[in-house]
């Protein structure tokens, strides 16, 4: 067997785990099925990190393989390839899977059809991130999206169907002008293999100018409404609220994060790339400051983290711009791109914590509002889940999340701040930052023990099951130890993903990780963070401001405004392709 | 010429579909949408979509639609009845 | 000609699922949409042969198998977006008894 | 401010359709190199005639694979949704228990004509499916002819709720099985082209 057909067990197992789960549902003997189901999770979730370890080690030491599936020639077959930016989503994929898919043991789930669902979503992020056939790109998102339509359905409650609706009509829509796009495409170059295209498309570039500029967008603003950036960001905060917490998780760390990496193989493709760069780097700078803005008002607690999870990803939007507009062989570029991967990395890790703690919290409560859930504590060890384990993985959320220092989280912000350095997207983000702090202030009142209503934590201890207790501790005590530990091994993280960039772009040549990122500079720069986050905070306490955030943040939404948003991200988008035009 | 004719005709059949207020009129010229497509590609030289259209498109999803009418309309009958 | 009319079709499709209020119109304008998309590919396609793609002893010059091929799995993929729509659009009828989208979320939000 | 947003609506809505317009009526000739390639060797590589055919269940399998997977969640995503709305409604509500028993019209006509109809369908569906590598059609198109007629014979053979539980039963069986022999040949696939 070569190594080429090794790397395909990375789809293939996971695939084969989903049927055996299947298989176990018919079969009437216990034991065995029960044996048939652990080997099935066995198979999905532990036995691919052989093959990813293998394929890894090859692809780091400048070895990518590429070909056609099932071994037709070039331009009959659908391409693909394994480099450095496959490698690393599927890393990304497995890192954050398996602690949500741990997670999810210890809530109330149709566990056969979840898992084979689940194990399915996994097999085509990966099948998703070797692609290189534009169609297949189709078909891999469609797959990817109509199995997080079916996980947020798993909530059972009328608001998850309807998140799951909206989201639905406006990805298909999406869709759909994805196809047109493709039509268009294929039309003009005659194939459907990326790299094909990129090299026919610049010998006719000139006389269908416009046409493939809006085809270029409409293929972009589809994949870019699964990423969430700013006009496009509507169907994000109700679907991964309502979502059941491992598919939360699931959904803000992994699956809003792997279109963008993947939007690379499009976009490089295209002659006017570094105009398309500078585009999403102002739409994420702009994306963390709303995606903030719109947490401070918000009552909800999921939802309050689902906005935190748009400001972030404008971060990893915004470092992903400029890494293309700076150009993926400058050095710049590599630093920025490891960058935003590093960012996307970490806060899949200490959003899907954030998720799960929080959502344990909830889960035993009766409300959902920050401002009414306190004592949590108390609640939780009459549950007879541990308090501090929850307390615990979500202060590591939380300082993850806004920067402190041992945590992940600053290695990879500051990161991107210091490359940034100056002018309006760094203070942009840095404005961001100090959302983040007052905001992540005001979620932790959740543990604020009060001592006026006692009367409410009086639960009867019968329904406690300390099976499923420990599968929470595990997951969160798990999630904590990846937040510390990639903080304090924040360099090899950062080594490593660099070393994947590289061999994207046939390069050896290796940057150390910036001396800045410890300096005294940095920190000082978290302190006045902080510090002002505590004073805004306070300033919040007060209440016109509040009242204003709250009806910024809890304005009606209609659907039709996702549309209007999608549109207006279209119509921006393409002027923005023109004006560049004429002034180039 | 045929092309445009069938063309116009699943134009104004989707137009129909969308206006009629009864969705039963809705569903059955979707479903008439579907078979003149069909049609459509099979004077085109497409039999294999042809086929999947007829089968699918007309078929399948006609289904699905009227399952869902019927639910409806029993649950709304009941409704009445309750009342 | 021909081109026209589809984006017409097109047209109809994506103004249901953005203006009109019910959610089985709006899964009508779904199913509506993807067949101009279908019909596009197939009627652009056809353009440069005169017989159907499947080779006999005398047929030459056939038509461009490519897109049809595509938009075998493109239908299948959208009929199966509808079940799912049309699933969720019924559990929403039968907990609130409407199919207004507006009025679904006012609904849902109070 | 509800009429400012209206008109915002329809002036992106038509801006956007405008874009997407310029796109579909855009006329450049259609290209005709990978029509020349497949009409050349589709034989030979694959031994069969129906070159979309070929095309979809040989070159380009995998996206075949996708596009099964799509339908497999869709329908397992739908049935555990009507599962759950059926459970819900007998929580909500005694008296509804009566919607679900559906009380349909079977008059004799329809009897007769779905009688004769339906085996009809079924073996269109299975000869659909045996030949579609030389004639329109294939696997999948022939499935679902196969299943409408399955549909349509059910709608006129299924009296009573326990006959319908059996062939549940039975269907979710048949749903397993066939799910098992595509991965399985989805390996041998994989190991012809390892191997052989």
């Amino acid at each position: 067997m070569s190594l080429e057909n090794i790397s395909f067990l990375i789809i293939v197992l996971p695939l084969f785990g989903a049927a055996l789960v299947l298989i176990s549902r018919v079969i009437k003997i216990k034991i065995i099925r029960k044996l048939v189901y652990y080997l099935a999770v066995f198979s999905a979730l532990v036995l691919p990190i052989i093959p990813i370890y293998i394929t890894a080690l090859s692809v780091y030491s400048g070895n990518t393989f590429t070909g056609t599936i099932g071994g037709w020639s070039f331009l009959r077959g659908i391409t693909y390839s394994f480099d450095g930016l496959a490698i690393i989503i599927i890393i990304l994929g497995y890192l954050l899977s398996i602690p949500a898919w741990i997670y999810s043991r210890a809530i109330k789930l149709e566990y056969d059809i979840f898992d084979t669902i689940y194990f399915i979503q996994l097999a085509f992020l990966s099948a998703f991130a070797i692609t290189t056939d534009i169609f297949n790109l189709f078909v891999c998102l469609e797959v990817l999206g109509i199995t997080s339509y079916v996980l947020v359905v798993f909530a059972d409650k009328p608001h998850a169907w309807l998140a799951s609706l909206s989201y639905l009509l406006i990805s298909a829509t999406a869709m759909l002008l994805y196809l047109i796009g493709m039509y268009f495409l294929y039309n003009l170059t005659g194939t459907l293999a990326l790299s094909e295209i990129a090299s026919r498309i610049t010998s006719i570039h000139g006389n269908y100018q416009i046409s493939i500029m809006i085809s270029a967008t409409a293929i972009i603003a589809a994949i870019a409404l699964r990423v969430a950036v700013v006009p496009v960001y509507g169907w994000l905060p109700d679907a991964h609220a309502m979502a059941p917490h491992p598919v939360s998780a699931v959904l803000s760390g992994i699956l809003i994060k792997t279109p963008l990496f993947i939007l690379l193989r499009f976009v490089i493709i295209l002659p006017f790339s570094e105009f398309i760069g500078n585009a999403f780097a102002y739409a994420g700078a702009i994306t963390a400051c709303i995606g903030v803005i719109l947490a401070l008002g918000q009552h909800d607690a999921k939802r309050l983290l689902a906005y935190h999870s748009v400001s972030q990803i404008g971060y990893v939007v915004c470092a992903w711009g400029l890494a293309l507009s700076a150009g993926l062989q400058t050095l710049s570029g590599k630093l920025f791109f490891t960058a935003s991967f590093l960012h996307a990395l970490f806060h899949g890790m200490f959003k899907g914590l954030l998720f799960l703690a929080v959502g344990t919290v909830l889960d035993v409560s009766d409300s959902r509002d920050v401002f009414k859930i306190r004592n949590s504590l108390v609640i939780l060890k009459q549950k007879g889940i541990s308090p501090y384990i929850v307390l615990l993985a979500f202060l590591a959320g939380a300082f993850s999340i806004t920067a402190f220092p041992p945590w992940n989280g600053y290695i990879s912000k500051n990161l991107i701040t210091n490359a940034i350095k100056s002018g309006p997207l760094y203070w942009l983000l840095f404005a961001s930052s100090i959302g983040t702090v007052a905001s992540f202030i005001k979620l932790s009142q959740i543990f604020w023990n009060t001592h006026d209503n006692e009367q409410s934590t009086i639960i009867d201890k019968n329904d406690t099951c300390s099976k499923q207790n420990i599968y929470i501790s595990i997951a969160l005590v798990s999630g904590t130890l990846f937040c510390l530990l990639s903080g304090i091994g924040g360099n090899w993280f950062y080594k490593t993903v660099y070393g994947f960039v590289n061999s994207l772009m046939h390069d050896v040549s290796y940057l150390a990780i910036p001396e800045s990122i410890y300096s005294r500079l940095t920190l000082l720069k978290t302190l006045i963070i902080v510090i002002s986050g505590c004073i805004l905070f306070v300033l919040l306490q007060c209440k016109p401001v509040k009242l204003l955030l709250e009806a910024i943040g809890m304005r009606k939404r209609s659907f039709s405004g996702l549309f209007f948003a999608f549109f207006i991200a279209f119509i921006v988008f393409f002027a923005y392709l023109w004006m560049n035009r004429i002034l180039v | 010429m045929f092309s445009a004719v069938l063309l116009s005709l699943i134009l104004g059949l989707s137009i129909l579909s969308l206006s009629h207020k009864n969705l039963f009129v809705g569903i059955i010229a979707l479903s008439a949408v579907s078979l003149l497509s069909a049609l459509l590609f099979y004077y085109l030289n497409a039999p294999d979509v042809a086929i999947t259209e007829a089968a699918v498109g007309a078929g399948l999803s006609t289904i699905a639609y009227l399952w869902v009418f019927r639910a409806v309309k029993t649950l709304e009958q009941n409704t009445h009845a309750d009342n | 000609m021909n081109e026209l009319l589809i984006y017409l079709i097109f047209l109809t499709g994506l103004f249901a699922v953005v203006f009109i209020k019910n959610i089985i119109k709006k899964i009508f304008g779904l199913g509506i949409m993807n067949s101009a998309v279908v019909l596009l590919f197939i009627v652009r396609g056809a353009e440069i042969g005169e017989s159907a793609p499947i080779l006999e002893n005398t047929v030459y010059n056939v038509v461009d198998p490519i897109p049809q091929a595509l938009m075998l799995t493109a239908i299948v993929i959208s009929v199966c977006i509808t079940a799912l729509a049309l699933g969720l659009a019924y559990n929403l009828y039968l907990t609130y008894r409407t199919f207004d989208i507006d009025e679904l979320r006012d609904k849902i939000e109070s | 401010m509800r009429i400012i947003k209206k008109i915002i609506g329809f002036i992106t809505f038509t801006l956007a359709s405008l874009f997407i317009g310029i796109l579909m009526l855009t006329r450049i000739p259609w290209p005709t190199e990978l029509r020349d390639i497949y009409e050349t060797n589709t034989i030979q590589e694959t031994g069969a005639p129906n070159i979309v055919s070929a095309i979809y269940l040989g070159y380009r399998a995998y996206d075949t694979l996708g596009e099964t997977i799509v339908l497999f969640i869709a329908a397992m995503g739908t049935l555990y949704l009507l599962r759950h709305a059926q459970k819900s409604l007998f929580i909500a509500t005694d008296s509804t228990k009566e919607t679900l028993t559906y009380k349909t019209r079977r008059t004799s006509i329809i009897k007769v004509i779905v009688s004769k109809l339906g085996p009809a369908i079924i073996i269109f569906g299975m000869y659909i499916m045996a030949f579609g590598y030389r004639s329109p059609g294939g696997g999948f198109q022939g499935g679902s002819v196969l299943a409408s007629g399955i549909v349509i014979l059910s709608f006129v053979f299924i009296e009573n709720k326990s006959k319908y539980m059996a062939i549940t039963q039975m269907l979710k069986k048949i749903e397993v099985m066939v799910f098992i022999l595509l991965l399985v040949s989805f390996f041998l696939a994989c190991l012809q082209a390892l191997f052989f």
